[in-house]
C-alpha cells in the first residue's frame, strides 16, 4: 500500500469516489447555468440577482462550488504528484493549491450571501 | 536498402545516447523486427538487445518501434514501416542499462508487489481443486501476460510513478489472481491496492491496450478492480 | 584482473525453466540457501513455448486411467530404451507432481465436472495399447508451458528464492578428485566474473534444438549444461537421439502443438490426402512423432509434398470449427497468423518435421545425481553434479519423447532433484575445496574469447554448424554424410579456437555470450554427430537409410559419448521397475 | 551506476492513440478550468454586486475582444471537460473499454467537443 501524507484523506477510492460524484454535480450545474442563459437571452440586473437572492439557487450553488473545489483537488492533486518530482517543490505546489481553493471557496460564499 | 535507426548507448564509451544509422538489406522481403536486427548484430556485433523464444511468448524483446512498443519477433516490418525508415528504441520510462536493453527492475518490483502466486489457506484436496469451466474462463484474457512491460512503459502515469503506481502489467495480474476461484486472499489483496496510487493512478489512457502484444485488456482489469474495491468498502 | 569474488551457496541451481524452477521451490521450502542462475528472466526460458500440455495419469478424462498404461506408451513410445525404473517413478510420481502445480495455481482448463482437462495426444493408449486411443495430456489451453513455467517463478516468489537473474554459467568447477564444487559465473549487466561455489550444482539449462539451423527451440537454446559437463570430461547419453516434431510451421519452424491433431486436426499432402492413415492405420496423425515426422519425409520424398518445391505438407484444422480452435488452441491461431500468413479456420497450416527435442544428455539417476558410466557397465555418482530437464538424460523418454512427457520429467525430476538434495545437506556434505588452478581451468576458455584478436565471426561459424546438422543429422541419417559431416565438424572445431570476439565490453555484451554459446553448440553438435555415426540401427528418432532396421541384439542400449576421447560407449537399459512387471521389447506399431 | 543510466522518454518520439490524445486533453482542459475560475468568479462576483457592475460584465461580454475570447475559451474547455468525463463515466460502465470502443469513444469526444466550441463560438459572439 502506498502512502503519502499529502493525501489527506482515507483512500484512492474515496479520492475516486469524491472526483465521480463532484463531477456529476458540476455537469448538472454546468448544464442547469447554460439552460438558464439561453432561456434567458436579455438577461437584466434584477432578474440576475433575484436569482441568485433564492435560497434554494444559493444553496446548489454552494454545493457546485464545493463540489469544485473537491473535484479540482483531487484532480490538481494528481497532476502534481504526476510532474513535479522535488519534494519541496511539490509541496510547496500543493500549499499553494490548497491555499488557491481555500481563496475561492471563501469568494464563493461572500458572493452567494454577501451581496 | 532499409533506412535503420537505432538507439545506441554503452555506458562504458557514451557519455549520452545518440541514434546511429544503419542500412540492412531485406531482400524486399516482410521480415520481423528481430530478424533486422540480427542482420544489424551481423554488421556490428556490440549492439544489445535480449530475445529468447523469437516467436512472441517469452517477452523478452520489447521495444519501441516507429514510437510504438512492441514484440520485435512477431513484428513485421509491412506493420510499422512507412517509408523505408524503422526506428527502434528501447522501452520508454525505463532506466537504460544499453543500447535497447532497460533495466526492468522497478517493473518485477511492482509485478511482486501484487502477491502474483495463488493463495488459499485451506488444506489442499487429494486430488486437484475443482474449477468449474465458467469460473476457469474468468481467467481468460489475464494469465496470458508475458511480462514483456510493453504496456507498463506505454503508460504515462508509470512513467511519472513507477514506484507507486503498480503499472498496467501488474494489475492485469493482481485481478487474475483476484478472479480466481481458488483465491483466499481477496481481502488482504485488494487492502494493498486501495491506496490513491497503486490502482487509482490509471487515468484511462488505454496505452496499455493498444499495445499489448497478446490482445490483453489491463485497462477493463483495472475497472473491475475498482469494482471489487467499491464491493469491499461499502 | 582483479581478484574474483566468491558466492556461496547449499545449492546452485543452473537454468530457470521448468525442472530447475521446480527444484529450487523445493529447496527454497526446505530454508537452504538456494539460488537460481539463469540466462534470461526466468519466465523467458524455453520452457514458456511449451504448449499442448502434461501428459500424466490422473484419471480425469477417462477415471480408470492407470499410470501403468502411461508407463506402457512411455516405454515403448521410447522404442525400449527408456529406463523403466525411471519411467515407472515418473508415471507414478506424476500425478502427485500435477496436483501440487494445480494447487500452486497453474490455470488448467478444465471439464464441467470441474476437474482438469486432458486432450488425446500421440502415442497415447489404454490398456497397455489394447484399448484405443487415451486423453492423457493435461492442458491449459494451448499455453501450458507458459501457465506453468509463470506458475512456478510465482511460487518461488511466494518462497523467497534468490535469484541470479541474467547471469551466465560459463563452466563448472571440479576440484582435484573430480567433483564439483560450483562454477565460474558472468554477471551479464556488468560483466564481473564469480565463482560460485555450491555443495550441490544442479544443471538445468534445457535442450540445444539450435545446433539445427531449424527448430522450434527458442533462440537461447544452446546446450550450455551440454557443454559445460563435456568440457569438464563428463559422458553423454543417447545424444544420437534428436526429435524432429512433425509440425513446425513451414519456413518459420515455430511450433504447432501435437494437441491440433489431438483436438482433431491432420494432416494432408498435396492431394489433399490423409496419408498418416496409411504409415499408422490405428493411431493415423497421433503415432508417435517419430513415426509422423518421418512419415511426411516420405511423402514429400515421393512427390506429394505441398507448395512449388513439394517441401512440407499441411495440417487441417479448419474442420474443428472457430469456436473450439479459440477455446482449446488459441495461441496456434495467433501464431498460425503471424508467422504461416495463415487463418487455421480457413485455410490449412503449412508444416515441415522441425528439430524439437534432445533425448539424451548428462545421465542421470532418478534423484537427478549425475552418473558417469565407465564403459564397462559400471556407473558412478559424480558428486555435487545433479542435471535435470532436458538436459537430463534419465532416462524416461529413450529414442523417442511422448508429446506432452516433457512437462511431466521437469517437474517430476526437478521435484526429485530438489528432495534428494535436501536429503543430503541435511545429512552434511563436504568436498575439497576448488584450488586456484582448478578455478583458472575453469577459465581458459573465456580468457581465449577475450584475448581473441582476429579470427572470424561468431555468426558465420554458427551459421556453418546448424548447416552442417541439418544437412547431414537430419530426420534420415546416412553412412556418408555423417562421416563428412563428423569431418566438418572437426574443421568447425579448428575455426572456432581462432574466432574472434569482436566486442570486449563488460556491460551486458551479448557478443560475448554468443560466443560462449557457439562452444558449447560445438560440443553438442559434435556428441551428436559421434553418437549417431556410431549408432548402427534405427531406432526411435535415429533413422537410419544404411541401417532400416532396430537391432535389439546390439542396440537394446544407451549409448555413452566419452568426450575425452570422442569415443561411443554403450550402457544397459534399467528393465527393472520396481510395481510393474518389465515391458518386453516388442515391434512397434502404431 | 543506475542513477547514470539515461532514459528514454522523449515524448517527441512516442506515438500516443487517439485515447491517449482524450486524456491529455481532459487534463489539460482541467487546468485552464482552474486557473479560469479567476476569470468567472469575477464575473459572477461583479455581476451580482450591483447593476453596474452588471453592466461592466454584460459590456466586457459584448464588446471586449479579450474578454469574448477568454469566454469563449473557457467555454471550450468546459465543453471538452465535461464530454470526455461523459466518456470516463460511460467507460466505467465497461462500454468502450477495447481498443476500438476506445478508439471510438475518443472520436465521439472530439467531435461532440468541436461541436461544442463552435457553438459556444457562436454564442459569445
Amino acid at each position: 500500500m502506498v502512502t503519502n501524507v499529502t493525501n489527506f484523506s482515507r483512500s484512492g477510492l474515496s479520492d475516486w469516489l469524491i472526483q465521480q460524484v463532484s463531477a456529476a454535480i458540476l455537469a448538472l450545474y454546468a448544464l442547469f447555468m447554460v439552460g438558464y442563459f439561453l432561456l434567458h437571452p436579455q438577461l437584466d440586473y434584477v432578474t440576475w440577482h433575484g436569482f441568485f437572492s433564492q435560497t434554494w439557487m444559493r444553496i446548489f450553488s454552494l454545493l457546485a462550488f464545493i463540489a469544485l473545489s473537491a473535484h479540482a483537488w483531487v484532480g490538481l492533486w494528481t497532476v502534481i504528484t504526476d510532474y513535479i518530482k522535488p519534494t519541496r517543490l511539490r509541496f510547496g505546489a500543493q500549499v499553494v493549491l490548497i491555499i488557491a481553493i481555500f481563496v475561492f471557496l471563501v469568494w464563493a460564499i461572500q458572493i452567494l450571501w454577501g451581496a | 536498402m532499409l533506412q535503420v535507426s537505432i538507439y545506441r548507448y554503452n555506458p562504458e564509451t557514451d557519455s549520452a545516447p545518440y541514434m546511429q544509422e544503419f542500412q540492412v538489406d531485406t531482400q524486399g522481403r516482410d521480415i520481423m523486427v528481430l530478424n533486422v536486427l540480427e542482420l544489424i548484430k551481423q554488421q556490428d556485433s556490440s549492439m544489445a538487445y535480449r530475445r529468447s523464444c523469437r516467436e512472441g511468448v517469452c517477452g523478452s524483446d520489447g521495444m519501441n518501434i516507429n514510437g510504438t512498443n512492441g514484440l520485435a519477433c512477431i513484428t513485421p516490418l509491412s506493420a510499422v514501416v512507412k517509408n523505408n525508415k524503422l526506428t527502434l528504441r528501447p522501452l520508454p520510462g525505463l532506466p537504460v542499462v544499453r543500447d535497447l536493453v532497460v533495466d526492468m527492475g522497478i517493473f518485477y518490483k511492482q509485478y511482486e508487489r501484487i502477491q502474483p502466486y495463488l493463495q488459499n489457506d485451506t488444506t489442499p484436496p487429494a486430488i486437484e481443486r475443482l474449477q468449474s469451466p465458467e469460473e476457469r474462463d474468468k481467467l481468460d484474457g489475464l494469465y496470458e501476460c508475458i511480462l514483456c512491460a510493453c504496456c507498463s512503459t506505454s503508460c504515462p502515469s508509470f512513467w511519472w510513478n513507477p514506484d507507486k503506481f503498480v503499472g498496467p502489467a501488474g494489475l492485469l495480474q493482481a485481478y487474475r489472481f483476484l478472479a480466481d476461484s481458488r483465491d483466499t486472499a481477496a481481502r488482504e489483496r485488494l487492502a494493498e491496492l486501495e491506496d490513491p496510487f497503486s490502482v487509482f493512478r490509471c487515468r484511462g489512457i488505454m496505452n496499455c491496450v493498444a499495445v499489448c502484444p497478446k490482445g490483453l485488456n489491463p485497462t477493463r482489469a483495472i475497472g473491475k478492480i475498482r469494482e471489487l474495491l467499491m464491493e469491499n468498502a461499502t | 584482473m582483479s581478484a574474483m569474488r566468491n558466492l556461496s551457496f547449499d545449492a546452485i541451481i543452473i537454468g530457470g525453466g521448468g525442472s530447475g524452477l521446480r527444484a529450487a521451490l523445493e529447496l527454497a521450502k526446505s530454508g537452504k540457501k538456494t539460488a537460481v542462475l539463469s540466462k534470461v528472466f526466468p519466465t523467458r526460458s524455453h520452457t514458456v513455448s511449451a504448449q499442448g500440455g502434461i501428459t500424466c495419469a490422473i484419471a480425469s478424462a477417462d477415471p480408470n486411467d492407470d499410470w501403468r498404461w502411461h508407463m506402457y506408451d512411455t516405454v515403448k513410445g521410447g522404442d525400449y530404451i527408456a529406463d523403466q525404473d525411471a519411467a515407472e517413478y515418473m508415471c507414478t510420481e506424476g500425478p502427485k507432481a500435477v496436483f501440487e502445480l494445480e494447487h500452486m495455481g497453474l490455470p488448467f482448463s478444465r471439464f464441467d465436472n470441474g476437474r482438469i482437462y486432458q486432450r488425446p495426444f500421440g502415442g497415447q493408449s489404454k490398456n497397455f495399447g489394447e484399448g484405443g486411443q487415451a486423453a492423457r495430456t493435461c492442458a491449459a489451453a494451448d499455453r501450458t508451458g507458459h501457465a506453468l513455467l509463470h506458475t512456478l517463478y510465482q511460487n518461488n516468489l511466494k518462497n523467497d528464492t534468490v535469484f541470479l537473474n541474467e547471469w551466465y554459467a560459463v563452466d563448472l568447477v571440479k576440484n582435484t578428485k573430480g567433483d564439483v564444487v560450483g562454477c565460474i559465473a558472468l554477471c551479464i549487466e556488468t560483466g564481473e566474473v564469480v565463482h560460485v561455489k555450491s555443495k550441490a550444482t544442479v544443471l538445468a539449462t534445457g535442450g540445444a534444438g539450435r545446433i539445427f539451423a531449424s527448430t522450434t527451440n527458442a533462440l537461447i537454446n544452446t546446450g550450455d549444461g551440454i557443454g559445460m559437463a563435456l568440457r569438464a570430461g563428463f559422458p553423454m547419453q543417447d545424444m544420437e537421439m534428436w526429435q524432429f516434431h512433425p509440425t513446425g510451421i513451414y519456413g518459420a519452424g515455430t511450433l504447432v502443438t501435437e494437441g491440433c491433431r489431438g483436438e482433431g486436426g491432420y494432416l494432408i499432402n498435396k492431394d489433399g490426402e490423409r496419408f498418416m492413415e496409411r504409415y499408422a492405420p490405428n493411431a493415423k496423425d497421433l503415432a508417435g512423432r517419430d513415426v509422423v515426422a518421418r512419415s511426411m519425409v516420405m511423402e514429400m520424398l515421393e512427390g506429394r509434398g505441398c507448395g512449388e518445391d513439394g517441401d512440407h505438407v499441411m495440417l487441417k484444422l479448419d474442420h474443428l470449427g472457430e469456436e473450439v480452435l479459440n477455446k482449446r488452441l488459441p495461441g496456434i491461431v495467433e501464431l498460425s497468423k503471424t508467422f504461416a500468413h495463415v487463418n487455421p479456420a480457413q485455410d490449412p497450416i503449412p508444416v515441415v518435421p522441425t528439430c524439437h527435442y534432445m533425448m539424451g544428455g548428462i545421465p542421470t539417476n532418478v534423484h537427478g545425481q549425475a552418473i558417469m558410466p565407465d564403459g564397462k557397465g559400471n556407473d558412478h555418482i559424480v558428486n555435487g553434479l545433479f542435471a535435470c530437464g532436458e538436459v537430463a538424460c534419465v532416462s524416461v523418454h529413450g529414442a523417442n519423447r511422448l508429446g506432452g512427457n516433457s512437462l511431466l520429467d521437469l517437474v517430476v525430476f526437478g521435484r526429485a532433484a530438489g528432495m534428494f538434495i535436501e536429503g543430503a545437506l541435511n545429512e552434511g556434505i563436504d568436498y575439497m575445496d576448488a584450488s586456484q588452478s582448478d578455478i583458472d581451468a575453469s577459465m581458459t576458455r573465456m580468457n581465449r574469447w577475450n584475448e581473441s584478436n582476429d579470427g572470424e565471426a561468431v555468426a558465420t561459424l554458427k551459421t556453418d554448424l546448424q548447416a552442417v546438422m541439418q544437412n547431414d543429422f537430419g530426420v534420415f541419417r546416412k553412412e556418408e554424410n555423417m562421416q563428412e559431416g563428423v569431418k566438418k565438424l572437426a574443421e568447425l572445431r579448428e575455426r572456432i579456437a581462432n574466432a574472434q570476439l569482436g566486442d570486449k565490453s563488460d556491460t551486458f555484451n551479448t557478443a560475448r555470450i554468443e560466443a560462449l554459446e557457439l562452444d558449447n553448440l560445438l560440443e553438442v553438435a559434435e556428441a551428436t554427430a559421434i553418437s549417431a555415426f556410431e549408432r548402427k540401427e534405427s531406432r526411435g528418432a535415429h533413422s537410419r537409410y544404411d541401417y532400416p532396421d532396430r537391432d535389439d541384439v546390439n542396440w537394446l542400449k544407451h549409448s555413452i559419448y566419452f568426450p575425452i576421447e570422442k569415443k561411443l560407449g554403450k550402457r544397459d537399459v534399467n528393465f527393472t521397475p520396481k510395481a510393474v512387471d518389465t515391458f518386453e521389447p516388442k515391434i512397434r506399431t502404431y | 551506476m543506475n542513477s547514470k543510466r539515461p532514459v528514454n522518454l522523449d515524448l517527441s518520439t512516442i506515438k500516443f492513440p487517439l485515447p491517449a490524445l482524450t486524456s491529455i486533453t481532459h487534463r489539460v482542459t482541467g487546468i485552464i478550468l482552474f486557473v479560469g475560475l479567476i476569470f468567472a468568479f469575477w464575473a459572477l462576483d461583479t455581476s451580482l454586486s450591483s447593476p453596474q457592475g452588471f453592466e461592466t460584465v454584460r459590456e466586457a461580454l459584448e464588446y471586449n475582444f479579450l474578454a469574448k475570447l477568454i469566454a469563449w475559451g473557457l467555454l471550450s474547455a468546459l465543453s471538452f471537460h465535461f464530454v470526455a468525463g461523459v466518456r470516463h463515466l460511460v467507460m466505467h460502465f465497461d462500454i468502450g473499454l477495447d481498443l476500438e470502443g476506445g478508439v471510438q469513444t475518443s472520436k465521439i469526444t472530439f467531435i461532440a467537443a468541436a461541436v461544442l466550441v463552435i457553438l459556444a463560438g457562436v454564442w459569445v459572439w
